[in-house]
């Protein structure tokens, strides 16, 4: 026999062990509000319909779940209420395909089955004590909301945060509803802006890396977190890049068609990472070690 | 007349909004008693009837299949029917083949004033259907088993 | 010289204008040839042409669309070529058409049915043809075997063995075998009754995997991606893997090539189920034949008879109710 | 063979194949190569047949603990009529798969499970998501192989670290000899089986033509290349677009190769529905469907065939053994080969890797 044949050792044959949690399996819940945030976008507000699992639930920033619409099928969105304000669990869904648009459908009452939480999280851990840059994006705000909240909620673990948020329009902005709140507040420093001039608009104007090159945020002690379109994530980096900021100090997180969401079922893996498990929260530094195929 | 010989049939009819549609109203109204086995598609033109139509029809369910649309030269959208004709002709070639009757489908002209003559086309064929008998069907994978369950308790 | 050190040299000489000239070489299988794609003179001596060069490379036009390129076929695939240009799904001036005079191809399937158990076609080490024979070379010893045989059932009802519009023809024409195709094999299979018929798919199909060979191979399925299959709303079909779906699928595939099957065989061989599949679509292209006298590939002068019609159709006799 | 210790061994006489099959097929599925039109295929034993084994199954027997396409749950919609505007839902899981013995397979379908295992057992998440559904079949499933004895010219298990004879994965493994088959069981499940009086005591004679025959068979394979350096050849090569392309000229998008493939796990989530009730269909998938990648927005992280070649090659020979303790996702059956109506030949592209890279 080849060398090849005598070096080969064969992995441990599998066992089922009875009582094996089914990961397919989704926990049925129920919309108790629905949000219009913009005319693509709408956010939706569940709790699980077993009690005690909606009161066990836990789950870290930055976590993803499958929500599905049965008989339509699955889709991914992040958890975008923070695991410090647990009454429900919020996701913002933009419409795009056949799952996005069945969820849009969904009023108070109905029920959605979730598969959560999954994938990994924000390194909350290690950017404590340390300057935090929030840059979103349109939807792309909804990862970051989730973190943005739970520091807020962990205020005192932190260093300075500030928030870049921009869309296209102001039309085009979920959570408008929450933006006095956080641009009213002292201890964060809130810049919103928008693509193009629009009535009635009394923040910044222009597009993100421009306006986040104006603020010249100082990359020591920092941690610039950002989500976006991949257009806007492309330049937005650069832009961080030309501040100085290190790779390792700059997170995104990344998109990807995802089905089982537990590294099984083989489609969103970048070389040898699954986005399901392995992200979809990447450092700069982590993406940059992967093949390029974004 | 509800139903020829004891147990109703499955007979999917795609009909033209502008003649075969207004024609099967004009027997409607005129209270031409018809048997009930057909039912009934309204499409814009017979030209939009996709081939598939019929054949997803005759393969999921339906033991006959009848189209109707204006008669040739007078379509609403001029040419519609003309293209129609074609296709319906070329289809019905594939049933044999499939090991499908081809009297399981058939195609006609009726036009919006003629509600007897509509009588008559839905007479003949649910006949001709009747004299069939229920269509063969393939079978589907057993996992799909669960589509046939209503409501749970 | 030989047709395939011809074909060779005219490969070479066409490379200039174009980007590439997709043609044969030999495959990892004796009996399998597998495309060749010339960009380079020196590509071009790894071409072969010949009994194994059974792949119809007309499949790989539509991608290279706005730019020129250069293509070999036998009579069949020049149908498909023809097909394509009529349909407007390529440039005439975007490809260069080599053609030559097609003896026939082997059909690998044949070849497992005549070694009635020998060995696995997949054990013959070589093969090569000697007369109206072919020699194989397996773990046993030689095994000879007539090439009518194991000749393709395409290449028996043959009518067009020299491409037809070819830029350039390499050889002396062949004169086709027979002077009409007579659909003997439809003729023979509507014989039997209806329920054998169905149980007849209902068997063959409930071997699909549902890997799409037959449409990916197939040279007028130029939807690719977005065919009507995978399509989820409308939802033609589900996912699941019961033979009615695939049947469905089979009757998706024949109606959308109602007019436009050239008859090339390339659905059947790819289906690695070996699923008769081209008999549906032969089933109607006898009908188009019938009705319009038009046969894909060949007939091309005029508009494609599914995207045409006339006032009075002398052929289609319409139910009298 | 020679690194798996044998538990048992019986021989049995080709006459009372059929018996002992039929006597194995009382309470379970017995799965053998049977012909089909014109194909071989593993299919459901059916009594008063033979396996058939003068030629090699077109497909692999993956299908057995990964069904083409299964149901893994079903939903249907409450109703209540006391209280209308409470919506519940009831959800279903599928019935316990049965047991099942696969017999006459391949050494290498046998091997294609090692891509599996890891995976469905939860590597890749730390064991915290396991695939019940593949796991409870593999516990189920006893797998018989069947010692090849001449290579197809598209075989090349040896370079995967399997061998014509080789046990691996199975629980027993089964030889022609004159007359009769010897079977030799090298797990307890494989030595449960060989418990039946249609079987005979083999002798250490039988034994030893079996290991000649396997012998022999190793021997009929032609060398094996070292594709130690494929994992970083095809890593290095990963933005060489004109590699690629020329790789993957011939390929025509269908998912033959896959579907055909012992290994290729990968499955797509669907539903299907009527309104009320409904099911989530786990179903094969293949990354060489331009969909597979395809977002609900459009985008599409491997648009052409190119991408979905190198995603398929270099999953096999790069990707999964850089996670997986270096083993192949690849057992070398070659049917992908042998399948392809366009013979794209994988080790021919992780041979052109090597040396792309190592001429670079």
């Amino acid at each position: 026999m080849s060398d090849a044949a005598s070096s080969f050792v064969a992995p441990p044959r599998p066992r089922f062990e009875a009582g094996t949690a089914n990961p397919y399996l989704p926990m049925p819940a129920t919309v108790i509000e629905v949000i219009r945030e913009t005319h693509n976008i709408k956010t939706f507000r569940l709790v699980l319909q077993d009690e005690k699992a909606m009161r066990e639930f836990h789950f870290e920033p930055g976590q993803v779940g499958q929500l599905s619409m049965f008989g339509v099928g699955e889709a991914t969105f992040v958890i975008n209420s923070p695991p410090t304000r647990k009454e429900y669990l919020q996701f913002s869904v933009m419409k795009a395909g056949e799952a996005t648009a069945a969820l849009h459908t969904l009023a108070p009452g109905d029920v959605v089955g979730l598969r959560a939480p999954l994938g990994n999280f924000f390194p909350y851990e290690r950017m404590k004590g340390k300057d935090i840059l929030f840059i979103g994006g349109g939807i792309g705000m909804a990862p970051l909301r989730t973190l943005f909240l739970f520091m807020l909620d962990n205020r005192n673990d932190y260093g300075k945060i500030s928030l870049l948020y921009g869309a296209r329009s102001p039309q085009d902005m979920a959570y408008s509803y929450e933006l006095p709140e956080w641009t009213d507040r002292k201890d964060i420093d809130c810049v919103l802006t928008i693509d193009r001039e629009a009535e009635g608009w009394g923040y910044r104007v222009g597009l993100i890396p421009d306006v986040l090159l104006g603020m010249a945020p100082a990359p020591d002690n920092s941690v610039a977190v950002t989500c976006g379109p991949p257009i806007m994530i492309k330049f937005t980096l650069q832009a961080l890049e030309k501040l100085k900021f290190s790779s390792n100090q700059i997170f995104t997180t990344l998109e990807r068609r995802m089905k089982c969401g537990v590294g099984i079922c083989g489609r969103c893996n970048i070389g040898g990472k699954y986005v399901c498990v392995d992200g979809p929260v990447f450092s700069l530094a982590e993406l940059k070690e992967l093949p390029d195929e974004l | 007349m509800s139903v020829l010989k004891g147990q109703e049939l499955r007979i999917i009819g795609f009909l033209c909004n502008w003649c075969s549609y207004g024609g099967a109203d004009t027997a409607g109204i005129g209270r031409f008693v018809q048997p009930t086995d057909l039912r009934v598609v309204r499409v814009p033109c017979s030209g939009r009837i996709n081939p598939l139509f019929i054949m997803k029809a005759l393969l999921y369910g339906a033991d006959g299949v009848l189209v109707s649309g204006c008669h040739p030269r007078d379509c609403h959208y001029a040419e519609g029917n003309f293209y129609a004709r074609r296709r319906l002709e070329v289809i019905k070639a594939l049933l044999p083949a499939l090991g499908i009757d081809p009297r399981r489908f058939e195609y006609t002209w009726v036009s919006a004033s003629e509600g007897r003559r509509w009588q008559h086309v839905v007479e003949s064929f649910t006949m001709q259907i009747h004299d069939l008998g229920p269509a063969r069907r393939l079978p589907d994978a057993p996992e799909l088993d669960v589509l046939k369950m209503v409501a749970a308790e | 010289m030989s047709i395939q050190e011809e074909l060779q040299a005219v490969i070479k000489e066409a490379l200039p204008d174009v980007s590439c000239v997709i043609g044969w070489r030999e495959g990892p299988e004796p009996l399998r040839a597998a495309p060749l794609f010339v960009r380079t003179p020196a590509d071009a001596d790894a071409f072969r042409s010949g009994y194994f060069a059974v792949n119809n490379p007309a499949v790989f036009l539509p991608e290279y669309k706005g730019g020129k390129v250069g293509v070999v076929v036998k009579g069949c695939d020049a149908r498909s070529v023809g097909q394509l240009l009529a349909e407007g799904l390529i440039r005439r001036e975007e490809v260069k058409v080599i053609g030559f005079p097609c003896n026939g191809v082997i059909d690998v399937d044949k070849v497992a049915v005549a070694l009635a158990g020998a060995c696995d076609p997949g054990e013959i080490q070589a093969a090569r043809e000697e007369g109206d024979e072919l020699v194989l070379t397996t773990p046993s010893g030689e095994i000879r075997l007539r090439k009518t045989a194991v000749t393709a059932d395409k290449c028996g009802r043959c009518l067009f063995p020299n491409a037809l519009d070819a830029d350039v023809f390499v050889g002396d024409t062949l004169e086709p075998a027979v002077s009409a195709d007579d659909y003997a094999d439809v003729a023979a299979f509507e014989a039997l009754s209806l329920e054998k018929r169905m149980d007849f798919w209902e068997q063959e199909m409930s071997r699909c995997v549902r890997c799409y060979a037959c449409r990916n191979a197939c040279p007028m399925c130029v939807c690719r991606e977005h065919c009507v299959a995978l399509s989820r709303d409308p939802r033609w079909l589900t996912q699941s893997d019961g033979v009615r779906d695939k049947m469905f699928f089979q009757i998706i595939h024949a109606s959308h090539l109602a007019g436009r099957c050239t008859g090339c065989g390339e659905c059947q061989r790819a289906c690695p189920a070996r699923i008769p599949v081209l008999l549906l679509k032969r089933a109607l292209s006898r009908r188009v034949e019938d009705l319009f006298a038009y046969r894909a590939g060949v007939d091309v002068a005029g508009p494609p008879p599914l995207l045409s019609f006339a006032l009075e159709e002398p052929k289609i006799k319409e139910r009298d109710w | 063979m020679s690194e798996q210790k044998i538990v048992s061994r019986k021989f049995i006489s080709l006459g009372y194949l059929p018996a002992w099959l039929e006597e194995l097929a009382l309470g379970r599925t017995v799965y053998v190569p049977r012909q089909e039109g014109r194909t071989v295929l593993y299919r459901p034993f059916v009594p008063g047949d033979l396996p058939e084994f003068s030629r090699r199954p077109a497909e692999s027997a993956k299908h057995v603990l990964f069904p083409r396409s299964e149901g893994l749950f079903s939903f249907c919609r409450k109703g209540d009529p006391g209280a209308p505007d409470t919506r519940g839902l009831l959800l279903s899981e599928s019935a316990e798969p049965g047991q099942a013995v696969i017999f006459g397979a391949l050494s290498c379908d046998a091997r294609g499970f090692f891509a599996f295992d890891p995976v469905y057992d939860g590597c890749g998440t730390k064991g915290i998501a396991k695939d019940v559904y593949y796991l409870k079949r593999r516990e189920n499933t006893a797998l018989i192989v069947k010692a090849c004895k001449t290579p197809l010219s598209t075989c090349f298990c040896h370079w995967t670290g399997g061998g014509p004879a080789s046990a691996q994965g199975a629980d027993a493994l089964a030889t022609d000899l004159d007359g009769g088959i010897l079977l030799q069981a090298v797990t307890k499940k494989g030595a449960a089986l060989l418990e039946s009086a249609k079987l005979s005591p083999a002798t250490d004679d039988q034994e030893a033509s079996a290991r000649a025959a396997h012998e022999a068979a190793v021997k009929a394979m032609p060398s094996s290349p070292s594709l130690d350096g494929a994992p970083e050849a095809l890593l290095g090569l990963f933005d060489n677009k004109a590699f690629w392309h020329a790789q993957s000229a011939g390929c025509l998008s269908c998912g033959a190769c896959t579907y055909l493939c012992p290994t290729c796990y990968c499955f797509n989530l669907t539903d299907e529905s009527n309104g009320i009730a409904g099911t989530r269909l786990r179903t094969w998938d293949t990354c060489m469907s331009a969909l597979f990648t395809m977002e609900a927005s459009g985008h599409n992280p491997r648009r052409d065939k190119a991408a979905r070649l190198k995603n398929r090659v270099g999953h096999k020979f790069s990707y999964y053994p850089r996670i997986h303790d270096g083993r192949f996702s690849c057992c070398g059956c070659g049917r992908c080969i042998r399948s392809c109506p366009s013979s794209v030949d994988i080790r021919q592209i992780v041979l052109n890797a090597l040396k792309e890279n190592a001429d670079v």
